[in-house]
């Protein structure tokens, strides 16, 4: 009787297997690897626009001439109808879980990206790590349609550059959609997202010339940050002001700073190898107050003025000058963002929450309001400079005066 | 001394993968919906709730004196009362819960992993794996989860610590927000699901050589599971934000999504797929094999083994009329610890006033 | 796959009862067929598309006013 | 029983005709007739090749002529006094004479007497003991059990210096009658153990026992299906000697080299004769490596195949894109691609085993690099699966058992038919159902994933991991 019961485990196992085939089961070569997506908004309609891999391309016998990606596009007033009409332009299904880059045009994010990036959210393929940016002054398929010289893959190009900036050049945001989602989900706090744009002359960087030589005509370009109140975009924060908002959220790794010498003709380069932001909400006259302990630690990279490095004091003095330098530029990024935007994508709002969760409630109604008008940023600085680099003094000599 | 089926660490373990079962995956969801941040203190307040309720078990225990418990009821309850309850109870609760966990297992699966799948392959390979190992008897299963739950720890422990580096203890604060009631009301989600089918366990206590080795048992796989959901909320949270928890079908297995450390060790959420296909495999074996040894028992059933197949097909054919869609299923989370009241406290807090009540009695 | 699972849980059943007659267990076996055609039933019923009410909807409305009276309280 | 007659008759003649009928004059079948002392008839008999020829003519016949004067001299003095040889007995019977001479004994017969004597005289050709072909060791003993039963309970009693060990042996099979023993340590084996295989074996009717392999079968409990082995069998004197001494019983079949082991649990099939001989810290790791091994060996292809149809989501984005390049202009989906690789390299190995030596590796060769390379270059398989089948194939070689690699290369086949309409789901369903298997299995009472499951504490320290021996004695299930 046993061999019975066990050849039934098997023939359960077989039927399973045999009759009713695979049903999921996609092959590699039925899909189209998606990298990147853009959405633009165009009337009352989404262009969809997605850059797939074309495999063939990739692999080691590639045919010279054939882009190693195709942008593909369809206008549809959802997102999930636009890409499925997709599929009467290629042999492939779609797919989506490798996306690295989500790019948006400016009008779309001015609209409100909640609706659109809901079925990023929503769909099982979707993986939440891809990075979102916003096409500053570009169109989303623009971006997408770009040859990259660096890589073969725009989007991977896309995705490590903007990584990479942002480890060591600060007035980049890399916003995952994880962060995204958090900061949408979240009452105290608003989300921002990088611009992207495209430097150049688009008609010849669209062309396979493009990577043909070493200086490209058309290249793409991280320019600041955009600024959202709940979800939509109300501006843009330059460069010095993107610093600035690094800082505060401690997401600076590394960076570096121009600064005038103290007394002296010229400037001094600084380069930041570690920074820190406390940020300690504190309620001062049933008024809102925040101050910021920034700690931040530097060696000086380049100098363009004749000091004495050797000299503490005058060390002293350039270490006083980079802090006050950067005070500038934080003070100048919190007035922009308060001032003018006024809206809290610092989650200045969300540290009062933490710290003062009862005073909070009766504040969050009014808390975009309060940001721009009560709130009083203030700031405190640790700043050391600690090395030279290979070199002591500036290369020339202080000729003798 | 009695026969000994399962040791206690078999036990220990069954009884640990079966609460975790189910829940590790959907529990977080829940409990963060109503406690927002504070979700991961109701873990602590639902384990000592069920800690209580446990003496109530012990107590009940205590009276089996060698008799399986469905025997303990009919002796108090009468032949044909006793009998129509626990048929009630068996069909209600642990096989109701059955068929349940198989519905879940399908709405994951097709869910989020393989959307074209139909349901029903889905659930017939489950369902001929927990065949199997129940057909195997308590024996099978005993040594089946003592092996495997070293690979549930291990894949537990994997992915808390590769969890661990992105966490922002930042998302854990502000603590009592909103006070401690949604800390409460969210410890009874926890509380009855999945801590008040411990009452299943009273079924299983006559495989334990002594009862007191079954009351360590059930304590420490309370301890241990509560642990761990304790450290999946608390790191959960502490990862994706509550507004995120809240908003997503299966936290446990989003974060993992999210995770990336040092660029390659990275899209390993599947883990947590496995992990939680080995719980709902054991969880599935208890409720089926508990189903099916009670019934035999109150129809006194020469062999508990005839019911198998029976109570799976039957399972089989439940499970896509539990919920018509994942609403109605959002709505009956919150409906279903009030409805498991019944079971897993009325039920047996009657059958030990009774039993005092004739035992007393009887002693008079 | 329902027609699957019914011939799968059928040749089971049927392979169960040639044992289950051998040790003369027909209390088993009543019991048995019993929860089969059941579950059978269920199956042919689902397949002829047939509405059948959902569990957990009669469950929900049946409790409905006890989470809510809870959840009262609690805030 | 045959039909040649039972007792021996008084005359010397009609003996030797009643035994030419019983082996139908074989050739190889010796009757030397003499006469001792001018009056005295004896015959011997023996088996050409079976029995040393040489022996006979310096232990029986040369002191037979030279020391019987007496005409009337009888059996027992000659038993007693006139042979050389170490093992002489009197035999009664026909049957029991014939079985004897059948292996290679020597019978004297003398007119008028209803009886004879046998000397055991074997000397066929032996095998030389060599190094053991299947699970050879960098460091450790080199000997192996030969054909010869003798010399293989020999060596295990070289190793096993103990008054208890017991040596018993029992015939088999109707026709082929092979001498099976059982050694094992009285007091510390089970002793229902040994009652109940000499049972079982006793009962089993064959006709022939030519490998350990019958005996396994014979002994498989209750039918049941399983694709595991039950017994472990090795050709190692050592590793039987240190399966003795933990309380197992060996089973010892004249005629192979193979010797089984009982009870046997699945961790025995991982280890290898030398993890003892290797520092523990190796030995522990290499054994990890060979579970590990045992585990690619049967999921590498179907997890290729769950990744690459089921959750393309999990592979990094650039290995995907380099996968898909490669898969490009395949024909074939990815369960059908590794069915196919599969299936060819189980068939190159089948042929390189069963080819001639020197042919070989000929068709090893030509087989995985030529046909491999060109399946790629012609774009019929991808290079990733030709990758993977061979992992899988190097790693079925790393389990030292190759009883147990081949349960780990069926079930490869159905994991990868899982894998391919159920991905991870299907898989991790398959080890589930797997790992119940093995839990639901026992060798002779000791379940067969102990000590892991159920746990033993003290067992436990051989079991994944070896640890020092001077934390864990060598003492396993069978100990009592």
């Amino acid at each position: 009787m046993k061999l019975y019961r066990h050849s039934f485990v098997i023939l359960v196992l077989v039927m399973t297997l045999i009759l009713p085939g695979c049903w999921n089961r996609k092959e590699l070569n039925e899909l189209g690897v998606v990298l990147a997506a853009g959405i633009d908004t165009v009337g009352n309609q989404y262009e969809v626009s997605v850059q797939v891999v074309d495999p063939s391309a990739m692999s080691k016998q590639r045919i010279g001439d054939r882009s190693p990606v195709l942008v593909f596009s369809e206008r549809a007033p959802t997102i999930f109808e636009a890409l499925r009409k997709m599929t009467t332009k290629s042999s492939r299904k779609m797919y989506l879980s490798h996306l690295r880059m989500l790019i948006m045009d400016e009008a779309t994010a001015r609209r409100g990206i909640q609706e659109p990036l809901g079925f990023w959210f929503r769909d099982h393929e979707v993986r939440p790590d891809f990075y979102i940016a916003v096409a500053k002054g570009r169109r989303a398929k623009d971006m997408l349609e770009l040859v990259t010289p660096t890589e073969a893959l725009p989007a991977m190009d896309l995705y490590k550059s903007l990584e990479v900036s942002e480890k060591s050049w600060a007035p980049t945001a890399a916003v995952n959609v994880r962060e995204l989602f958090q900061t949408m989900t979240l009452d105290g706090v608003n989300p921002v997202l990088s611009g992207l744009t495209i430097k150049g002359d688009m008609e010849v960087g669209k062309q396979l010339e493009n990577a043909k030589q070493p200086l490209s005509f058309a290249e793409y370009q991280f320019v600041g940050i955009g600024v959202f109140r709940e979800d939509r975009l109300i501006g843009w924060l330059g460069e010095e002001e993107s610093k600035a908002y690094n800082y505060i959220m401690n997401r600076v790794f590394s960076t570096v700073g121009r600064v005038k010498c103290p007394g002296k003709e010229g400037d001094f380069v600084v380069e930041v190898t570690q920074a820190n932001t406390k940020m300690n909400p504190m309620i001062k006259n049933g008024q809102p107050h925040v101050v910021l302990n920034v700690f931040v630690e530097a060696n000086i990279g380049e100098v363009h003025c004749k000091v004495d490095l050797r000299d503490a004091q005058v060390f002293n003095a350039m270490q006083q000058a980079a802090q006050d330098s950067l005070a500038i530029i934080l003070e100048a990024g919190v007035h922009k963002v308060q001032k003018e935007y006024g809206t809290d994508v610092y989650g200045i709002g969300e540290a009062f929450h933490r710290k003062y969760p009862k005073q909070w409630k009766e504040w969050k109604k009014s808390w975009d309001d309060m940001f721009q008008n009560d709130l009083k940023v203030e700031m405190r600085f640790d700043y050391n400079l600690r090395k030279l680099g290979k070199i002591i003094g500036p290369l020339q000599k202080e000729s003798g005066e | 001394m009695r026969k000994m089926i399962l040791t206690t660490r078999q036990a220990t373990f069954w009884f640990t993968l079966h609460q975790l079962g189910s829940a590790l995956l959907v529990i977080p969801s829940t409990l963060v919906f109503i406690a927002k941040q504070d979700a991961w203190l109701a873990v602590p307040v639902a384990l000592a709730a069920h800690l209580l309720l446990l003496l109530l078990y012990f107590r009940i225990a205590n009276r089996l004196n060698g008799q399986t418990f469905h025997e303990h009821v009919v002796s108090i309850l009468g032949k044909w009362g006793g009998g129509l309850c626990l048929v009630v109870f068996v069909m209600a609760y642990p096989f109701l819960t059955f068929t349940l966990v198989i519905r879940d297992l399908g709405d994951f699966l097709t869910g989020v992993m393989m959307p074209e799948t139909p349901s029903e392959a889905i659930y017939l390979l489950m369902l001929a794996a927990v065949w199997y190992v129940v057909h195997g008897g308590v024996r099978t299963i005993g040594r089946t989860v003592e092996l495997l739950f070293f690979a549930f720890l291990f894949l537990f422990v994997l992915l808390t610590v590769s969890l661990i580096p992105s966490m922002n203890m930042d998302y854990i604060l502000p603590l009592f927000e909103n006070g401690p009631k949604p800390i409460f009301l969210a410890s009874i989600s926890l509380f009855a699901f999945p801590y008040f089918e411990s009452v299943l366990f009273l079924f299983l206590a006559s495989h334990m050589q002594y009862i007191q080795q079954w009351k360590t048992v059930v304590v420490r796989s309370a301890l241990l599971s509560g642990g761990m959901f304790f450290l999946v909320v608390f790191v959960v949270i502490g990862v994706i934000s509550q507004g995120v928890v809240a908003d997503v079908a299966y936290p446990s297995f989003f974060v993992v999504r999210t995770i990336s450390i040092g660029g390659f060790f990275e899209r390993f959420e599947v883990i947590v797929a496995v992990l939680w296909y080995i719980t709902i495999f054991f969880r599935l074996s208890l409720l089926l094999y508990v189903s099916s040894y009670a019934l035999a028992g109150i129809f006194r059933l020469k062999d508990w083994r005839s019911l198998l197949i029976p109570l799976c097909t039957l399972g089989f054919f439940i499970a896509p009329l539990t919920w018509p869609n994942t609403s109605v299923q959002m709505q009956s989370i919150r409906a279903w610890p009030y409805y498991t009241v019944l079971f897993g406290v009325l039920f047996p807090m009657v059958i030990w006033l009774i039993g005092s009540f004739r035992g007393n009695h009887g002693k008079k | 796959m329902t027609i699957v699972a019914m011939i799968v849980a059928l040749s089971g059943a049927l392979l169960e009862y040639r044992r289950l007659v051998q040790n003369k267990s027909y209390r088993d076996i009543i019991m048995s067929v019993c929860l089969l055609a059941s579950g059978l039933l269920l199956g042919i019923l689902q397949m002829l598309k047939v509405k059948l009410p959902s569990l957990m909807g009669g469950i929900t409305t049946a409790f409905e006013p006890f989470s809510k009276m809870v959840e009262s309280w609690f805030s | 029983m045959t039909n040649y007659g039972n007792a021996f008759a008084n005359h010397l003649q009609d003996n030797i005709v009643a035994i030419k009928k019983a082996m139908g004059d074989s050739t190889d079948l010796v009757i030397r007739e003499m006469t001792l002392a001018h009056t005295c008839n004896i015959g011997l008999f023996y088996l050409d090749g079976m029995a040393d020829r040489q022996t006979i003519q310096e232990s029986v016949i040369a002191p037979l002529l030279d020391r019987v004067d007496d005409p009337t001299v009888s059996l027992d003095v000659i038993r007693m006094s006139m042979l050389d040889a170490s093992d002489v007995q009197s035999v009664q019977s026909m049957d029991q004479a014939l079985d004897k001479v059948l292996s290679g004994s020597l019978l004297l017969l003398m007119e008028g007497h209803a009886h004879g004597l046998i000397v055991a005289l074997p000397g066929w050709e032996d095998r030389s003991i060599v190094e053991s072909k299947t699970q050879p060791v960098v460091r450790g003993p080199g000997d192996s059990f030969i054909e010869t039963l003798r010399t293989n309970t020999t060596l295990v009693r070289r190793r096993v210096k103990d008054v208890r060990l017991r040596v018993c042996t029992i015939t088999i099979g109707s026709e082929s009658k092979t001498d099976v023993a059982f050694m094992y340590l009285e007091g510390v084996a089970k002793e229902d153990l040994v009652r109940d295989l000499k049972q079982r074996l006793e009962k089993a009717r064959v006709n022939q026992v030519l490998e350990g392999e019958y005996l396994e079968e014979i002994l498989q409990e209750k039918k049941r299906l399983t694709i595991f082995p039950l017994l472990y069998n090795t050709d190692r004197p050592d590793t039987i000697a240190a399966g003795i001494m933990e309380g197992r019983v060996a089973i010892l079949t004249d005629g192979t080299p193979f010797v089984l082991l009982a009870p046997t649990m699945f961790v025995d099939f991982i280890q290898s004769a030398e993890d003892y001989y290797q520092p523990y810290v190796f030995s522990s790791l290499i054994r990890l490596l060979r579970y590990a091994a045992f585990a690619i060996c049967m999921l590498a292809p179907s997890l290729y195949i769950a990744l690459t149809t089921y959750h393309q989501d999990m592979i990094p984005t650039q290995l995907l894109l380099s996968l898909t390049a490669q898969r490009e202009g395949v024909p074939f989906p990815a369960f059908v691609e590794a069915l196919l690789m599969e299936t060819t390299f189980e068939i190159l190995r089948e042929a390189g085993l069963r080819m001639p030596r020197t042919i070989g590796q000929a068709v090893s060769i030509v087989g995985t690099i030529v046909v491999g390379q060109a399946a790629v270059e012609a774009n019929v398989v991808s290079a990733v699966m030709v990758i993977v089948v061979s992992i899988t194939a190097i790693s079925s070689f790393a389990v030292p058992s190759y009883a147990m690699a081949i349960p780990c290369r069926i079930l490869r086949y159905i994991f990868m038919g899982l894998a391919a309409t159920m991905g991870v789901y299907g898989i991790t369903i398959g080890i589930l159902v797997l790992i119940t298997h093995l839990c639901r299995l026992d060798s002779f009472g000791v379940p067969y994933m102990s000590p892991v499951s159920p746990y033993r504490k003290k067992e436990r320290k051989d079991a994944v991991l070896r640890f020092p021996y001077r934390s864990a004695l060598r003492k396993r299930s069978g100990a009592k």
